[in-house]
């Protein structure tokens, strides 16, 4: 199927789709995404842009999220999804790939596809549930288990976050895994490795770099969330002291986003930093994926055997 | 012999994690059954002037069709650029991370985007049409790496064999490829629905109301949904727990139907086309 | 090659006729609700026009219950009606009135000055109408104190952060630290608050202080909080929370939002809430006739069951 | 017919969920000899070969009843290490398969998860194991290369080698020449006739010439069931069975 039909400079081939108009059209289809990609980072730059000339780092590297004064730092903010954004991955990592491998290895056949299943259902519930859980179920039991004052906490925005990316990174490694060749599998078993040994040594080095994808996949999916985020984060705009205590309230970008979006005034500075905000946010998650891309394309040795 | 009672020490740990996956479920799910005893399943046929919840499902479904039919389409054309036409140059390149990227970006931000540019900039203002754009936003990437998939699938023998016949390219694809793709392309589809179903940042500003008559008679009207009236009455109203159950079981109804259906559909057409067996 | 040419089509064409028969059902199911919606209309003898009329509304979460509620009542007397219903916040409620975006908004303060040169801009005058009472009262935790009196200034103290431990504010308080929960900014009840405990006296709202975005969700917080305080519309108070006997100064009284002390205006931070238009609406209007519906005794009626307190009297537009 | 038998199989039945793939086949398969297993496709040469190492199991839906002896213990016994047993028994499959390493890291992988030795000695064992596989001299000077460099048929030299380097005592080959060029598989089969004087080896194929050239007994198969089995000059020159007959004269297959 790798046979792509031409390979000729960039000049001849708009000279052939011109010719071609079904296939002018396809390519009009195909580039539509990074049409909207570009008109996406157009209209965010632009919405943002009072933000960028009045406050400039201000409103990445300021401590002080004010609106009634008029202070607009996102350094909180951006920290408080980040640290969200970080337990959470922390507790899903473990657990997604340990589960992955279990799965698609260890478990007997028939039981398989039905627990694959169980576990792709997870994540089509809808993330207003898991908020609505969290703060009347999980939040509660955080206060009591940790004794706080409040269980809205960034613990429990990691954790509910972290069951809400599961799914992602326990899907996408599962795939990498069996996409992995069953004849290695047979080779190292037929030489008398064990199961594990046959994991550790054949399956894992190969599925090394789909799983770091799946991971970023499981970062865009977590740092993006709003509507649970927002009901269980906390809510305080302040770097939590120390630094890396969970059990404090943080207030995420996306949670500052949907707040107060809906109040701010059209082309007011409010309005403009939360634009602002979205941009650091689409920034971060295009970092991510870049750098996700570039892992997975850089396979270290070829897949298939060329005979 | 020690060496396997060492492994499935290895076993039983890695086994842990999945029995918490399972185990997060069943805890979820028990959450939502306990709450299904306080609903009355009259809700979901009566209108929401009479305290039920009708025309935020259909609502829903106008939203999700509409998406799939605006992504729908340019998902399959540019998969089918992809995987057909596209030469493996630089361009193709930034097509596919920009696919990618539109993969990964926030809905939050979407959602903002979707205001300013649909709702604002295009003058949809708060409308069904804006929602339908701003999902299908959400929905193209995973329609055009599904239809993908489903095109890699079909052995290079068939499109060939057109070829050899004398067939154009596109004939030849849209008579071939395209009829044997497209189970693996609506698949792809609902898979893009059920992603969104439950979506409420992206319909946050563009389209969505609390209470209106009835469903919008265009598409330039505002519609009630699920996943946004859930998100007000939880968070602004603070509906009593009966009313919050009752649109959350639709609401989980609608996705994992999708889901389901997707899941089937999908093993059914494995076990039904040899190819796909093969490699499957 | 030919059959599996003929069996690919097959396959295409069940898949077109399912996604078909989807949309048909979707569509169908549409149109099937709006008959059941519209079977009701009866045809009028006079005065049609505004029956087929629609508006919309959005604006401030706190009088976001009553349009619901009244818009739901409205619709149900008056088939043929649309009037849409959208939250937002104050902010949003008076902006988009100066815009022209929607017909009626909704907010639980009075313009800000930059909100009334706004209005100026465009050429459009505000007209406030008041629809209810209703009073901001600060609430805690009963962990704190069963019954509960403080200053203005006190509370002021508490919210900007001057006093972090309850025994800050008195020593018979319990020695534990105050859990400060407010409104996100531009919502009426966070304006109302401010205008009265913080803005007299030249506070700031502390950043340790806890966002929360409507109503319910502080009262939420407060109830499953110990050591909390924040503040409600009084709609939104339960038995889980004590509230607070307010004065307006060392040594005046101390004075309970009870619905004659706010209906009276004793209680300090006593507030009306409002509908929002931009022209006077055409007597006689949908607009016109949703709002004579609020004000109507039936409306007030629902008003209270949404826990806020009728108008003392029915006043006109101020 | 075959008394010192290393390799004892009696009533062998596999089914693969409802298909009946093995039925109840027996027979001795005799040490230090090369044993080919022929049959048309289908009819269940692979699976016999997988019951020896008792790889079948991996295979969803395999259930699997009789009894195979290997030096007189019954490998279905539930008390045999199946990982030693697959030491014991090595693989060649059809089609190359050397893992995504470098040509060395290829011979050493037995070995190491074996602990049958470190440093020094895994370098000799390479070293024996590649010269067993008449593959050293070509390779010698590129040890650290990736196996995917190799041409076909060093690739399958390689396994062979991989396989040997665990000391195996039997080796099962599932038609290791099926995907190779002509040169390539007579080489093959020259070391196959070399392999045979320390070795057991048991060979697939559904080329006739291939199991004549090489074999020193010839197994046929049809449709699960064993038809004839003897030293193979006489299977090819004096069938007993017409099936057999038939498909050596070409009528089918």
């Amino acid at each position: 199927m790798e046979t792509r039909s031409f390979k000729k400079g960039l000049p001849k081939l708009f000279m052939h789709l011109r010719s071609q108009p079904i296939e002018f059209v396809l390519f009009l289809c195909a580039s539509f995404s990074v049409v909207i990609l570009l008109l996406m980072l157009l209209f965010v730059v632009m919405e943002g842009s009072l933000a960028f000339t009045r406050l400039g780092t201000q409103l990445i590297l300021g401590q002080m999220w004010k609106t009634n004064s008029d202070l607009y730092g996102g350094f909180p903010l951006i920290y408080g999804s980040l640290m969200v954004v970080s337990g959470a991955l922390l507790i899903s990592i473990p657990l997604g790939i340990c589960t992955s491998i279990f799965i698609a290895e260890i478990l007997p056949f028939q039981l398989r596809d039905p627990i694959k299943s169980v576990i792709e259902l997870l994540a089509s519930i809808p993330s207003v549930i898991y908020g609505f859980i969290g703060v009347t179920f999980l939040a509660p039991l955080i206060a009591s288990i940790f004794g706080l004052q409040s269980g809205a906490t960034a613990f429990t925005a990691s954790l509910i976050l972290a069951i809400m990316v599961l799914p992602t990174i326990v899907g996408v490694s599962g795939e990498t895994i069996s996409a992995v060749p069953i004849e290695y599998k047979e080779a190292a078993l037929a030489l008398g490795a064990s199961k594990w040994q046959t994991i550790r040594n054949v399956i894992l080095p190969l599925s090394k770099s789909g799983m770091l994808a799946s991971v970023m996949l499981g970062f865009g999916r977590a740092i993006g969330e709003t509507v649970a985020v927002l009901m269980v984060a906390g809510n305080v705009a302040m770097v939590p002291t120390p630094p890396w205590n969970y059990l404090a309230p943080v207030y995420p970008v996306t949670a500052v986003i949907a707040m107060q979006m809906g109040e701010a005034a059209v082309g007011s500075l409010e309005y403009s930093a939360l634009f602002g905000l979205g941009l650091i946010l689409f920034i971060i998650t295009f970092a991510v994926n870049t750098i996700a891309d570039v892992i997975v394309r850089r396979r270290p040795v070829g897949r298939s055997v060329q005979l | 012999m020690s060496g396997q009672t060492g492994e499935k020490v290895i076993f039983a740990i890695l086994g842990v994690p999945m029995l918490i996956c399972i185990l997060i479920f069943l805890w979820i799910l028990s959450l939502l059954l306990t709450g299904i005893g306080t609903v009355r399943w009259e809700l979901f046929t009566m209108s929401a002037l009479r305290g039920g919840m009708l025309e935020m499902i259909v609502g829903t479904i106008y939203l999700l069709l509409g998406a799939a039919a605006v992504a729908g389409p340019i998902g399959v054309l540019a998969a089918i650029y992809l995987v057909e036409y596209a030469p493996s140059g630089g361009l193709t390149r930034i097509i596919d991370q920009a696919i990618n990227n539109l993969a990964g970006v926030p809905s939050i931000v979407i959602g903002l985007f979707g205001y300013t540019f649909f709702c604002r900039h295009l003058g949809l203002g708060v409308s069904l049409a804006a929602g339908w754009l701003t999902l299908a936003l959400m929905m193209l990437p995973i329609v055009i790496r599904g239809s993908e998939e489903a095109l890699r699938m079909v052995p290079a023998s068939f499109r060939e064999a057109a070829l050899a016949l004398g067939a154009t390219r596109w004939k030849a694809i849209s008579s071939t490829i395209l009829p044997a793709a497209a189970p693996g392309v609506v698949t792809s589809v609902i898979l893009g629905m059920a992603r969104v179903a439950g979506e409420t940042a992206a319909i946050l500003f563009t389209s969505c109301v609390l209470i209106t008559r009835g469903l919008p008679k265009t598409p330039f009207e505002p519609v009630m949904a699920l996943s946004y009236n859930l998100f007000v009455q939880i968070v602004a109203l603070g509906a009593p727990a009966q009313r919050v159950f009752g649109i959350t079981l639709v609401l989980f109804m609608i996705v994992t139907s999708l889901s389901l259906s997707a899941i089937l559909l999908r093993s059914y057409y494995r076990l039904r086309q040899p190819w796909l067996r093969m490699k499957g | 090659m030919n059959r599996e040419r003929s069996h690919g089509s097959i396959q295409t064409s069940r898949a077109i006729i399912v996604m078909t028969l989807l949309f048909i059902v979707g569509f169908a199911s549409g149109y099937y609700t709006d008959t059941l919606f519209s079977s009701q209309t009866v045809v009028w003898k006079e005065d049609v026009a505004w029956r087929t009329e629609s508006i919309s509304i959005s604006g401030s979460t706190t009088v976001l219950p009553i349009a619901n509620a009244c818009a739901i009542a409205f619709m149900n007397k008056y088939p043929g009606t649309s009037i849409t219903v959208t939250g937002g916040g104050s902010g949003r409620g008076y902006s988009e009135v100066i815009d022209g975006v929607v017909d009626i908004g909704m907010a639980s303060r009075p313009p800000k000055q930059k909100e009334i040169n706004d209005a100026k801009e465009k050429g459009v005058a505000l007209w406030l109408y008041p629809i209810a009472l209703d009073a901001v009262c600060v609430v805690v935790h009963p962990s704190v104190n069963k019954t509960l009196k403080l200053t203005l200034q006190e509370v002021g103290k508490i919210f900007a952060g001057i006093y972090t431990r309850w025994s800050d504010v008195d020593p018979s308080l319990p020695d534990e630290p105050i859990y400060v929960v407010v409104r996100e900014p531009g919502s009426g009840t966070r304006g109302t608050f401010e205008e009265y405990v913080m803005e007299p006296y030249g506070y700031d709202v502390t950043d340790a202080a806890h966002v929360r975005p409507s109503n319910p969700a502080v009262r939420t917080t407060i109830e499953t909080t110990p050591y909390s305080i924040g503040y409600v519309g009084l709609g939104f108070v339960t038995s889980k929370m004590v509230v607070v006997a307010l004065a307006e100064e060392e040594g005046e009284p101390y004075i309970y939002p009870s619905i004659e002390n706010i209906a009276s205006f004793k209680y300090p931070i006593s507030r009306y809430l409002y509908l929002v238009t931009s022209t006077r609406p055409e007597s006689g209007s949908l607009a016109d006739r949703f709002i004579d519906f609020i004000l109507s005794p039936e409306g007030q009626e629902i008003v209270e069951e949404q826990g806020f307190l009728k108008l003392p009297r029915y006043p006109a537009g101020v | 017919m075959v008394n010192d038998a290393k390799v004892d199989i009696r009533n062998l039945n596999v089914w693969f969920g409802d298909n009946h793939v093995l039925k109840d086949v027996s027979f001795k398969i005799r040490e230090k000899a090369v044993t080919a297993i022929m049959g048309p496709s289908g009819c269940g040469k692979t699976t016999l070969i997988r019951a020896i190492n008792r790889m079948n199991e991996l295979i969803c839906g395999c259930r699997t009843s009789g009894e195979v002896y290997i030096n007189g213990h019954n490998i279905y016994d539930g008390n045999i290490n199946v990982y030693e047993l697959r030491r014991k028994v090595g693989m060649v499959f059809q089609k190359p398969n050397p893992f995504p390493k470098s040509i060395y890291e290829n011979v050493a992988f037995g070995p190491r998860i074996h602990k049958m030795a470190n440093g020094r000695e895994i370098d000799e064992i390479v070293e024996r194991s590649l010269r067993e596989a008449a593959l050293w001299d070509e390779v010698k000077d590129r040890l650290q290369d990736s196996a995917f460099n190799l041409s076909g048929g060093q690739q399958q030299r390689l396994c062979i080698a991989r396989a040997l380097a665990v000391k195996p005592e039997i080796i099962l080959m599932d038609e290791p020449c099926s995907a190779l060029d002509p040169a390539a598989t007579t080489k093959i089969e020259a070391l196959i006739r070399r392999l045979s004087k320390r070795y057991t080896v048991i060979i697939v194929t559904h080329n006739l010439q291939q199991a004549a050239r090489v074999s020193d007994f010839t197994a046929f198969l049809y449709e699960g069931r064993l038809i004839e089995y003897s030293d193979t000059k006489s299977v090819f020159e004096n069938p007993r069975s017409e099936l057999t007959k038939n498909y050596i004269a070409g009528k089918f297959g």
